[in-house]
């Protein structure tokens, strides 16, 4: 596989563009969440805000360094958010994991995941799946902050027993020492 | 790799494995091919360590030629098919006990890997006693007057550890004795087992006995009081079918080296949630997020429990073990090596002055057999055998305190493998009959 | 085993390796004639892991199917063979650092043997506290407000062992800074190491940096206050001749991994008498002399570290791998390799917008280079390289603390080995040039 | 080599005869000494004491039990003590262990060694010198505590650095846990 399938022109250049980058100083809302994720293999950081209201992301901001891969993937989650219902918003991760869980199988799908589906060559190295994952699980973690886990209908992305998922989440969450 | 042709023949049958059978898988472990002054060598020292088949070196010198590379670290071609090559192993290896790969964690060996738990309820305690760590360091830390509780029967990795934890916290180990026959007294398991109890760690067979252990009694009188069980699974894991979750033990050690794998590889097995509940114990690369010069954070298990370079080149070589134990069939290979313990049992009681050492013949007994010669030490013994190309082991056996119960201080052990035949044993067997004569004893 | 005849050729010169040299010495290993994406394998990793020589691989292999058997038990005869090519395996190995067999203890790897000497000094503190041992264990034992002395380039196993110490004993950890260059500010380790000192723990050459410690002047530092040395030697053993005992440290570690031998091996070595001293880390089987139910009393080193069954395969490649070693010479391979660091060093320079860590071009720095590419993360570049089939490190290199005083979360790292050519690292240093163009930046 | 060479029949002889076995209850005279020792790799042990009068061995006895080697060196060397100087004797330790560590090269004397000379064979198997050493190493223990390591002339049994003698008698003596 070549690298051009991995660093797609459009991943290249939302690397850049970092958009939604930045956290203003924070209104307490009470429909605000926040999540802050670190991936132990490079120490990466992000954190993810987002804002619900009647159900709707407001807003989906994020701050964090990383990868090209990583920032990219949080520019584009914060495209993809701002339009959605929470559900949908965790609808959408669930799909963008399963993407990247693929290995190569499973075909990004532009309807659902927006400039994001163009990471499914990410699928293909897995030592990178986690740059990729990164804003987005601190996204699921946001929203879980918001709503109950049935509102967003996060039964379907219920860690699986032993699965890459489960597996994921342990790892990037910390356990103090 | 090397495939045995012949294999797939054995492996189209039901049940068991007959001599026939092994003669074919002897054809995989280049070791057994050898003359030993001048006699074909009959390896029956298999309880010590283990012979390996081709498969299995062949497996860890692939690994090395084409996939050897620093894992889960690096984001070259190698070092991705080092890790997925390591991370299969653990899967594979977890799934040979019915385990999740999160739940096992590579170690040198069986003794470190009950170190590691003896050590790491050490540091519970400490931390407790700091103010270090949550609620469910707390509930891990034992304090004086606590008790930890072993069997007389155990091998000194499952002994000596727990010593050292009991000085270390001020805890009590106190132990289920044996009878003179060797067999375990379960009603003073019953009376041991109390509130005080912490911890109960035993071995599922005896290495000297070739006794299985109550499993499930233990198991319901340390949970009856919310011990915590720690399963020696040296010498069973290479021999029986093995579930460790349905055991419902916490914690499980064995050994690469004694199942067909490379030495300097072994496992630890934890319950879900529990291993991520120790501090850890080796510190060092890879097993933390954040590092100050003040202060570092760990991983979850079962990283948080592997510092620095892993064995990964015997984490490979134990997965191919499995692999072809699988491939052959832990019922089948359980079978075989059932009826060759009777033989040796049957055997050596109908030799005069030969005493064997745990159940009677025709009561339930792994592929060993452990045995006293009147009036000829064991390593005489031993010589005598190994000059008839026999390889047996003899000594303590790493369990002095049961050999003291016994009134002996040392005993010959012969332990037999998938690769043995019932030849095996009655060549042993012959030798055996030799020895007084040859000492001069008994006559 | 398998014989490089062209090999003979290259021993026969006076010093240092040609390319032509290297090229012959290449033939050994096979995992470095791989085509990685389609391009030739340019394996720039080894600060990582080396890979490993055909005689290493037969080394190990010829062990399991001619001798394998457990040591120091039994008294057959491939127990016999076992044990003699475990303790000749010691010999050799240690007389590659000029040290005694009984000064020499194996382990899983570095981490691991930090982390004993850090355990058994936390030992030694409680079994002062509770009475137990003699004088030499109260000389040993840290208390409240006695220091630790580190430096702040450190790999994380050679930190969070000391910090678990320090809490353990109520040690106080210190560390040596280094400037915004990365350099050891010896003036700050004179005032830091004083009489409250107990040990003095540091790198012998920077994973990172590739710089070399004042070694001379750190022990001359730690001398004066009679504390320990404990020296990392992990990047220094497999690059430059190494006299352990004329160096004057107290202890000191390595991995087999990194200088062409097995995973699953390292080395502690242990000035003679003092690892006697010490209390046991692990226990169990064969490192003691009597156990009773009660108590256990413990061997002399080396024994009295080694518990359970011991990598005696891996002993066997690791003494496989110094004997490849010093059949091309130590001198030579440090020769060579210095001058692809220097070489390393130099490209890396003259690259715009990449910055070179450690001792500019022409200071003294081993083979390897770590850098900073302005505006592409480390994973990026290393990705990138990878695709061109150069494999190097990318990430924290298990030393954050370092990174993070020189302002950086990660870097990339090429480090080099005897099986490099210059061409390798010209190749590398062409690839790198591409790295921002790529990426888009610097444009 | 056959097993023969190991067990002559002067060894097994020995081995049943177990000659100086035995320790009477002890006078308390100054020039007897007393040395317990103990095979890590068996458990066996040995204790031997020693009774010197005018430089001249009055008695070897030992009590102790172990494999058949064991048993007739200590049986052997009981036998070969009676008649000799302390420096003699310690002569005779030096040569016997000289002869074990031999691997095979040197051939037991019997002008020197008396019976002993028939453990020649051990030296082959590296497993069993310790067992022919025991008694031997604890003689010289015993005989330590009498005179000085001068009168003795035990400068020459001094360990060379990293050789068998020291490493051996390292392991024999257990340290205390
Ligand atoms: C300087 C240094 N110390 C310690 C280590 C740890 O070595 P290992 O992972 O083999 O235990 C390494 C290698 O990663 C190192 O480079
Ligand atoms: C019952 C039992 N437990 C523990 C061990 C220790 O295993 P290892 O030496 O591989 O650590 C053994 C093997 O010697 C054993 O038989
Ligand atoms: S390398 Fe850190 S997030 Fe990608
Ligand atoms: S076996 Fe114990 S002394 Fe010979």
């Amino acid at each position: 596989m070549s690298l051009e399938a991995l660093y797609q022109e459009i991943i290249l250049d939302h690397s850049r563009a970092r958009n939604g980058s930045g956290l203003p100083p924070q209104d307490t809302i009470d429909a605000t969440g926040e999540s802050h994720q670190l991936n132990p293999v490079c120490g990466d950081e992000i954190t993810v805000r987002v804002t619900v209201q009647s159900k709707a992301v407001q807003s989906l901001r994020w701050q964090g360094s990383g990868c090209a891969i990583s920032m990219a993937s949080a520019s584009m989650l914060h495209e993809l958010a701002t339009t959605l219902s929470a559900r949908d918003l965790q609808a959408r991760v669930d799909a963008f994991r399963q993407m990247l869980r693929s290995r190569g199988t499973t075909q990004g799908d532009p309807e659902l995941l927006g400039d994001a589906a163009s990471l499914e060559g990410v699928s293909r190295y897995p030592a990178r799946v986690k740059c990729a994952m990164l804003a987005w699980v601190a996204a699921e973690g946001a929203l879980e902050q918001i709503t109950p886990a049935m509102d967003t209908g996060n039964g379907a992305a219920a860690p699986d027993a032993g699965g890459e998922n489960e597996a994921m989440t342990r790892l990037i969450a910390p356990t103090k020492g | 790799m090397t495939v045995n042709n012949d294999l797939h023949a054995v492996l189209a049958q039901p049940a068991g494995l007959t001599d026939d059978d092994v003669r074919i898988i002897q054809q995989d472990f280049p070791a057994l091919h050898q003359e030993i002054h001048g006699r074909r060598l009959v390896y029956l020292d298999s309880g010590a360590t283990s012979q390996k088949p081709r498969w299995v070196l062949e497996a860890e010198r692939e690994f090395y030629e084409t996939c050897n590379a620093a894992v889960h670290r690096g984001a070259h071609e190698l070092a991705v098919r080092a890790t997925d090559a390591f991370e299969d192993a653990r899967t594979t290896v977890a799934a040979f006990v019915r385990a999740a790969p999160e739940e096992l964690v590579w170690t040198a060996n069986a003794t470190a890997g009950i170190n590691l738990i003896a050590q790491a309820l050490g540091n519970a305690s400490i931390w407790a006693e700091r103010g270090r760590g949550g609620q469910e360091i707390r509930q891990l830390a034992l304090k004086p007057g606590d008790e930890i509780v072993v069997t007389e029967l155990e091998h000194h990795a499952n002994l000596i550890p727990w010593q050292e934890l009991a000085f270390r916290t001020g805890a009590v180990l106190r132990f289920i004795p044996v009878d003179a026959a060797g067999s375990l007294r379960l009603e003073e398991a019953e009376r041991l087992i109390g509130p005080q109890t912490k911890v109960v760690a035993f071995a599922h067979t005896s290495n000297v006995l070739g006794s299985v252990a109550p499993v499930h009694e233990l198991v319901q009188l340390a949970r009856r009081v919310g011990a915590l069980v720690v399963l020696d699974a040296c010498q069973s894991a290479p021999h029986m079918p093995l579930g460790l979750p349905s055991l419902d033990v916490d914690f499980a050690v064995f050994s690469g080296h004694k199942m067909l794998g490379p030495t300097g590889i072994g496992v630890l097995y934890g319950r879900r949630g529990l291993l991520d509940a120790l501090p850890p114990v080796h510190t060092g690369g890879s097993m933390i997020t954040t590092v100050t010069m003040e202060r570092a954070e760990y991983l979850a298990a079962p990283q948080r429990f592997e510092a620095g370079t892993q064995p990964v080149g015997q984490a490979v070589g134990l997965a191919a073990a499995v692999q072809y134990l699988d491939g052959i069939g832990m019922d089948r290979i359980h079978a075989s090596v059932t009826v060759l313990g009777q033989r040796l049992a049957e055997g050596i009681t109908a030799i005069r002055g030969v005493k064997l050492l745990g159940p009677p013949a025709g009561e339930p007994r792994i592929g060993l057999a452990a045995f006293d010669v009147e009036g000829v030490h064991a390593h005489d013994v031993g010589q005598y055998l190994d000059s008839l190309g026999v390889a047996v082991r003899v000594g303590h056996h790493c369990a002095q305190p049961l050999h003291r119960r016994l009134g002996l201080s040392a005993s010959t052990r012969a332990s037999a493998y998938l690769y043995n035949t019932t030849d095996d044993i009655d060549e042993f067997l012959a030798a055996l009959s030799g020895v007084r004569p040859y000492f001069g004893v008994g006559k």
